[in-house]
């Protein structure tokens, strides 16, 4: 579903941090936002799933959900892997998973995704019954992707989604997302420092700075943009 | 020996009696993560909602069927206009809160029902079962016999329901609750309804051994804390499991150990839940939470 | 921004010219007011003591205390018991009253040890409790359920004082001592010690911070504070009875410092203002069940400032158009 | 400096940690890496007293670890920094990283709640140190403003400045480039490296980020299912087919 | 500062010199400091029934003397150091001729040495602790319903010729109220035949007093002396009622004998309950066809309008508020002088919502208005008075400290 933002304002308090996001998905699209510390990659996709409030518009598929809560968002089929993972600490491993689903009707599709998920994350499966607040950093990072696509989204947000992965994983993630992107036509943002991989499977990217979009195209174009090469693609040791 | 049985039959009705109440505290602290100061005194206010009921000329199940849709709808009108716009504060600042709609409520009970005391009848027969020397009044096999059912729903709530683990979703992470689509607010405000609902039960089961009257819930509530305490907070076997205990400890203890007496049985429980906490911070039958650093 | 958010309400400095303003304030009063509000005056300076304890183990160290009730109580009865059956001079009660007060929490600081939020909430309120019918049991030392009477403290003929604007000033002092022993804490490493206990044990231990001995210590000094507050309760009222003491004082403690504002330095002052004044005010509202405003008034000023009346305070300070 | 020798750690029926080995001399800059669940962190645990272990022995200038109060290890010169963050989020910047310092002071409650003047002097060259650590990172801008609410690059390197203020001798740095970009990765390279042969740091760092880790550490221990697979430079470990098999892949 | 606000009229002649704060030729100021919110809210009932009298006599009787009452109630929860401001604020700020009723022993102890060293009139405290009658240092301060240890001998007076043998069980409130009144009782079987066999009390927080009642039926003591507040009553009332194995002459003491107390339990249940009293219970349907509780019925329902006039602490608040009406007519002096001395100088007085034969009278050295009481024993639906009203002051001689 095409993901429409125009002029969106957002911030905290009094502090504004984005000044006017405007940007669109076509269906079936990845895309990739990159930006310095700070720039409000976060609160662009929190602005996205209604985490913070924010001013502007945001349609999905003709849907407007601006002003729209977080829950009736996801409703709408909006799954968001935010910043700091959200997960339910003291819940076990499985019941985060099924929290994932839990709009989603039809018992029979649900334990099929729950398999998937577990194929995609071997980790997790063996954690199934352990408190969700005791896995490993990386454990829980995998546990709120699995969560995400437990949603079947029509529109997934993926906040840094490789945080605390081991590279193998990392790759394998981007892998899968690429996958479901390309079978199901779900629309992805992501946010990633790696830009490497992020740029590898997106079709368009963004630069976000201080809260405005400084750089638009194409994937390739940006990848070939010197300046992100210097910032984002740059380190070699 | 049939003496000390029937003072364990005696505690066991106690016991009874704080574990109803004691299963609304840990509802409603399921739900929302908040500890319900004025659980009961709603409990008080619905059980003179069915008084009323009754007054008019209502059959008794009639008026108690009213009554838990009522204290229902009552629950979750609360949540809506009193806890919502303070949703999100502090937890002491929620907790506050239920401190001043217990007076709240306590007060309005008084004004309009005034602070005679209130026959209610009593949904079970007369009479009492002799075993061996020892008498279990009809009330308090009924009363345990409800609590036991209420328990066991709760459970079956908790555990193998989807409103149930979305409900602990909401009172584990409210804000990752609203990510996967949980409705919290209406999540929060059934909680309300639901906890009011148990809450008159128990008024209803308590009403006819206390006397109605606005203050009656005072004493229980606080022996119910002392249960759910006891049993750990998120666990209705354990509040049942909690008010058994110290219904028993405490009457044990004012009939047998001489310099304990009537009046300092009160402490009794509490040294029993300074024991136990002390070896079990979560209670007896409380998750513990694992936190990693 | 970042600079607007981290903006505190007020300067150092004019934090110090407002403390100071009051303080004047606070010493002219009493000769400007009639007996009455002098008297009321002493009562809200009495809580915010016993708050300003309270706010240390709640606001700042992070531990529920729903029986602080007791350690005033305790305060309460070692001044009246010193001052009836030693006869004792009023001030030599002071220390008496706190070290007991500081060693209960001590005592009771160490299942705060292992306890967390809710349970050790639950547990001191059940001590808050127990304590009515202890104090009735000790007859003999406690005059039982019908109290003691004690003296009030006669003002030196050299300070021209009436009583009232004695026992004010002597209240003042105790609070304003108790004031600065806070704020120095606070402003030191055992403030932030607190502080990070609070917001993360973890964290705080891998620091260096033992949690065992800031734990306890939080609570004894805290209770000190309670004990303090009582032993000048006793000056002021000249009564104790154990239905003073009763559960209630301690959850209206709580709530006091919830509305006043939890973990700020103005909180006990505006905590302690509630307390003594809101429950007229309710009466003055609804006269047959005054319980229905109290109960109501409590809920608004949550529903107004949910982080207290303090942290109302400051959002109004900071609408003040100031220049940078 | 430290010796690791025979760790185990089980959790109910997990084993965190395998009988796990290893050295780092002083001045060293380790790596330690592994597949998400290996017992890294667990493994930083150990070292700062977060969990007991089930049998082994740290041994660390000389001293036995496994029998240090928690709170004392901070005393003996050990710091570190959280994988997810443990920063105190209602204190400000400049209160966070003075926490870091709490084991150099010595105030107790009453001679700080009496104010005394060793207190205040005290406090202020602690208050000074903090200034300085916190310019040198670059967070002085950001020292009133409380800890919640900042981006998590920043954090991060909050949680650097919180744990060098400590003065440690050993610093242990729990994926500390996570969610930096290529640019900032690099600056906090350098500055990792002017810190710690300017302060004369042991280093052990974990980290997924292997442009981060290959550049910088001088040796490198790799954990799979709490047992080490492979241990040794960077170049060596980088080849060392266990590794790749479990860790990096095929195109590392 | 509201100082001399409402200074009276100078006093003249051999009232000359005497307080008049608070009294005009026009109206007279009273102020009364009962719990209206809290745990002990059901006495707040009480001030509605003196307000109800005193609008009476304003509205109908021209007042007290000429004297239009104006009666200001304030809230103090049941707590001490509530009591103490609302005292001052009445005393200082209200300027108010007297404290007219303060309730409960610990507000009224935590009050009376304020209200003696500013001589201030604390007349008629709502409590019935000896101390009002018997201590010497606080002349401002009276009672006025009977004290407990005067009621406890009544009780002890009542056994020792009914059943001489009698092994008595004992349940109390623990607070100064069951502790005087117990405490009265062991003094008064001392010597006797009757003997205290169990003992159990209660604290006003537990939820119910069934563990105690099972404790005493333990003992099989023959009678039971039930000194409780009607809610705790009530429960008392029900278990022994329900515990068909042990029978025992139930003494209720007055707090709790009031027919709203009764009902709930069931009138069948508490058939030949013994009790006394010494003022007229609304729901007593012997009380049918008195004038004064017509009068009292008619004037709730027009100056009291949706108060229920059963609420026995109706009935009280008006019996104190004519009481007071009495006294204040019987003053020499319109002074606060002339009020302390009037109360202690009560001859026979007779109040219409007292028992027929229950007067008030004190002197210098007798600080209890009220020290008649009358057994009776419950039949039907109703309280059935029997033998004499008895004085105990007369049976027992003086109640000395
Ligand atoms: N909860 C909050 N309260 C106040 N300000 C906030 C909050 N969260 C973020 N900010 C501010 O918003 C700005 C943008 O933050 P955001 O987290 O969106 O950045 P980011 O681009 O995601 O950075 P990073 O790469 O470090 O995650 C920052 O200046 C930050 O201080
Ligand atoms: N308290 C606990 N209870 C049960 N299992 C635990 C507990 N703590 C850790 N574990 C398990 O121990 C294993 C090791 O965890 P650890 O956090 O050390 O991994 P890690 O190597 O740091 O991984 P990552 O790279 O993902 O951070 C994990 O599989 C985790 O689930
Ligand atoms: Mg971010
Ligand atoms: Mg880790």
């Amino acid at each position: 579903m095409t993901l429409l933002v125009e002029d969106l304002v957002a911030g905290y308090g009094d502090a504004r941090v984005l000044h006017g996001v405007s940007l669109s998905v076509g269906e079936g699209e990845i895309c990739a936002i990159l930006g310095p510390n700070g720039a409000g990659k976060t609160t662009l996709l929190r602005a996205l799933s209604g985490m913070v409030r924010a001013r502007g518009r945001v349609a999905l598929g003709g849907t407007a959900l601006t002003g729209r809560s977080p829950d009736a968002i996801a409703r709408h089929g909006v799954a968001h892997v935010p910043e700091g993972r959200g997960t339910f600490m003291s819940l076990t491993v499985e019941e985060n998973l099924r929290l994932g689903a839990f709009v989603r009707r039809g018992r029979a599709a649900i334990e099929a995704d729950l398999d998937r998920i577990h194929t995609y994350f071997p980790a997790l499966k063996t954690r199934l019954k352990q408190a969700a607040g005791s896995l490993s950093g990386g454990e829980q990072q995998m546990l709120a992707i699995g969560r995400a696509l437990m949603l079947r989204p029509r529109l997934l947000l993926l906040d840094e989604p490789s945080l605390g992965l081991a590279p193998l994983v990392t790759r394998e993630l981007f892998r899968i997302v690429q996958a479901i992107n390309a079978e199901e036509r779900t629309t992805v943002v992501v946010v990633e420092q790696n830009a490497h991989l992020a740029l590898g499977i997106a079709q368009q990217a963004h630069v976000l700075e201080t809260g405005r979009i400084v750089l638009s195209g194409t994937a390739e174009r940006i990848r070939a943009d010197e300046q992100v090469a210097q910032s984002y693609l740059g380190y070699r040791v | 020996m049939a003496s000390f049985l029937q003072q364990v039959v005696v505690g066991l009705g106690a016991g009874a009696i704080y574990a109803s109440l004691a299963l609304a505290l840990v509802l409603i602290y399921r739900f929302t993560g908040i500890v319900n100061f004025a659980q009961g005194e709603l409990a008080m206010f619905s059980t003179y909602v069915a008084w009323q009921c009754v007054a008019a000329g209502l059959p008794f199940w009639a008026a108690l069927t009213l009554t838990l849709v009522v204290s229902f709808a009552g629950g979750m009108l609360i949540e809506r206009v009193i806890i919502r716009p303070v949703e999100g504060a502090p937890e002491l600042t929620l907790v506050i809160v239920t401190v001043g709609l217990f007076i709240f409520v306590n007060a309005a009970a008084g004004w309009i029902w005034t602070f005679l005391i209130k026959d209610f009848p009593n949904p079970f027969p007369d009479g009492a079962l002799e075993v061996g020397g020892v008498s279990v009044s009809l009330s308090t096999l009924g009363v345990l016999g409800v609590v036991a059912v209420v328990m066991g729903l709760l459970y079956l709530l908790f555990q193998h329901t989807k409103i149930g683990l979305g409900m602990r979703a909401v009172a584990a992470d409210p804000e990752s609750a609203r990510l996967v689509g949980i409705r919290v607010g209406w999540t929060l405000a059934l909680g309300w309804g639901l906890a009011a609902t148990v809450g008159a039960v128990s008024g209803v089961l308590v009403a006819p051994l206390l006397f109605l009257e606005p203050n009656m819930m005072g004493g229980v509530l606080i022996y119910a804390f002392a249960a759910a305490t006891l049993g750990g907070f998120d666990s209705p076997v354990g509040a049942v499991v909690g008010g058994v205990i110290v219904g028993v400890a405490e009457t044990l203890a004012g009939a047998y150990v001489g310099f304990v007496g009537s009046d300092l049985k009160i402490g009794v429980p509490l040294v029993i839940i300074l024991g136990v906490l002390l070896l079990r911070p979560q209670g007896l039958f409380g998750r513990a939470v694992v936190e990693r650093a | 921004m970042i600079g607007a958010a981290a903006r505190p309400a007020l300067s150092p400095r004019w934090r110090w010219g407002a403390a100071v303003a009051v303080l004047a304030a606070a010493c002219y009063a009493p000769f400007q007011l009639v007996p009455f509000h002098v008297f009321q005056l002493t009562m809200v300076l009495v809580y915010a003591v016993a708050l300003l304890g309270l706010n240390l183990l709640v606001g700042h160290a992070g531990q529920i205390s729903l029986g602080h009730g007791a350690f005033f109580a305790v305060g309460a009865y070692v001044a009246a018991i010193l001052l009836e059956r030693w006869e004792l001079p009023h001030l030599l009660t002071l220390p008496f009253a706190a070290a007991l007060a500081f060693l209960l929490g001590l005592g009771l600081g160490v299942p705060a040890i292992r306890l967390r939020g809710l349970y050790l909430a639950l547990v001191t309120l059940a001590i808050a409790i127990f304590l009515v019918p202890l104090l009735k049991r000790f007859e003999g030392m406690t005059g039982g359920s019908m109290g003691l009477t004690t003296a009030k403290p006669v003002p030196p003929a050299w300070s021209g004082l009436a009583e009232d604007q004695w026992l004010y000033f002597l209240t003042l002092a105790v609070a304003v001592a108790a004031f600065l022993l806070t704020a120095g804490l606070l402003r030191s490493r055992v403030g932030r010690a607190l502080h990070a206990v609070r917001d993360n044990e973890a964290a705080a231990e891998v620091m260096g911070v033992r949690l065992s001995f800031y734990k306890t210590l939080a609570f004894a000094w805290s209770a000190m504070f309670a004990g303090a507050a009582g032993c000048v309760y006793t000056w002021v009222i000249g009564f104790v009875s154990p239905d003073s003491f009763t559960v209630n004082l301690s959850i209206n403690l709580l709530a006091g410092l919830v509305v006043g504002g939890l973990g700020s330095l103005l909180g006990p002052l505006l905590g302690a203002l509630f307390v003594m004044f809101v429950p007229s005010i309710a009466q003055s509202v609804n006269d047959a069940a005054p319980g229905v405003v109290f109960g109501l008034l409590i809920v608004v000023v949550m529903y107004v400032a949910p982080t207290g009346l303090s942290g109302l305070a400051e959002r109004l300070i900071k609408k003040i158009p100031r220049k940078e | 400096m430290l010796e690791v020798r025979d760790l185990t750690v089980r959790f109910g029926g997990i084993t965190a940690l395998d009988g796990v080995s290893f050295r780092v001399r002083r001045g060293e800059m380790a790596g330690l890496i592994g597949p998400n669940g290996a017992g890294k962190t667990t493994l930083f645990n150990c070292l700062t007293r977060r969990h007991d272990a089930d049998s082994g022995t740290i041994v660390y200038e000389g001293e036995e670890l496994t029998s240090v109060a928690p709170h004392a290890i901070a005393r003996l010169g050990i710091a570190r920094t959280f994988q997810n963050l443990g920063l105190f989020p209602r204190l400000s910047v400049r209160d966070n990283v003075l926490v870091g310092a709490h084991h150099r002071g010595r105030a107790g409650f009453l001679t700080a709640a009496l104010g005394l003047p060793g207190v205040r002097r005290e406090e202020r060259a602690l208050r000074a140190d903090a200034d300085a650590v916190l310019e040198r990172l670059d967070l002085a801008r950001v020292a009133g403003h409380p800890a919640s609410g900042l981006p998590f690059g920043t954090l991060k390197r909050v949680e650097l400045a919180r744990a060098l203020v400590g003065r440690p001798r050993l610093l242990l740095l729990d994926e500390p480039v996570n969610g930096l970009n290529a640019a900032e990765v690099e600056e906090f390279a350098g500055t990792l490296g002017a810190i710690r042969d300017a302060d004369d740091l042991t280093v052990i760092v974990v980290e997924h980020h292997m442009g981060f880790v290959m550049g910088t550490c001088e040796r490198i221990v790799c954990l799979d299912f709490g047992r080490k697979i492979a241990e040794g430079p960077p170049a060596e470990i980088r080849r060392d087919p266990g590794v790749i098999e479990a860790y990096l892949g095929t195109v590392a | 500062g509201r100082d001399g606000g409402t200074a009276g009229t100078a006093a003249s002649g051999k009232c000359q010199g005497q307080q008049t704060t608070g009294i005009t030729d026009k109206s007279i100021k009273l102020g009364g400091i009962y719990p209206l919110s809290g745990p002990a809210s059901a006495y707040g009932d009480i001030p509605k029934g003196i307000k109800a009298y005193f609008d009476y006599v304003n509205a109908e009787k021209g007042g007290i003397g000429g004297r239009k009452v104006e009666f200001v109630v304030r809230d103090d929860g049941y707590q001490p150091p509530k009591a103490v401001e609302e005292a001052r604020r009445l005393v200082e700020q209200e300027q108010v001729f007297a404290l007219f009723q303060t309730l409960g022993t610990p507000s009224s102890t935590a009050t009376w040495d304020y209200a003696n060293q500013r001589k201030v009139p604390q007349v008629f405290v709502a409590t019935g602790a000896s101390k009002w009658g018997t201590d010497t240092t606080h002349p401002w301060t009276i009672g006025w319903q009977p004290n407990y240890i005067s009621e406890a001998r009544v009780y002890a007076q009542y056994l020792k010729t009914e059943k001489p043998d009698a092994k008595v069980a004992v349940l109390y409130q623990n607070d100064d109220f069951g502790k005087d009144l117990f405490g009265g009782f062991t003094r008064a079987i001392e010597g006797t035949g009757i003997k205290v066999v169990a003992e159990q009390s209660y604290e006003v927080s537990d939820p119910s007093v069934d563990p105690q009642m099972r404790n005493l039926a333990e003992s099989k003591a023959d009678v039971l002396l039930d000194i409780t507040t009607p809610k705790f009553g009530s429960q008392a009332l029900a278990a022994d009622a329900r515990n068909t194995a042990w029978n025992p002459l139930h003494i209720v003491n007055n707090v709790a004998a009031s027919i709203t107390v009764l009902k709930p339990v069931g009138f069948e249940n508490v058939q030949g309950v013994v009790s006394s009293t010494y003022y007229k219970d609304p729901n007593d349907p012997m009380w049918q066809n008195d004038a004064e509780m017509a009068l009292y019925r008619q004037k709730m329902g027009q100056y009291a309008a949706g108060a229920d006039p059963n609420i026995p602490y109706h009935a009280f608040g008006w019996a104190v508020a004519s009481s007071f009406h009495k006294a204040m007519d019987a003053a020499a002096c319109p002074t606060r002088e002339g009020l302390r001395d009037s109360v202690r100088n009560l001859k026979g007085v007779q109040v219409g919502m007292l028992l027929p034969g229950v007067t008030m009278d004190t002197s210098p050295g007798d600080g209890f208005p009220i020290e008649s009481m009358q057994l009776m024993t419950f039949k039907g639906e109703r309280w059935e008075l029997f033998g004499q009203v008895i004085d105990t002051r007369k049976e027992f001689g003086p109640l000395t400290g």
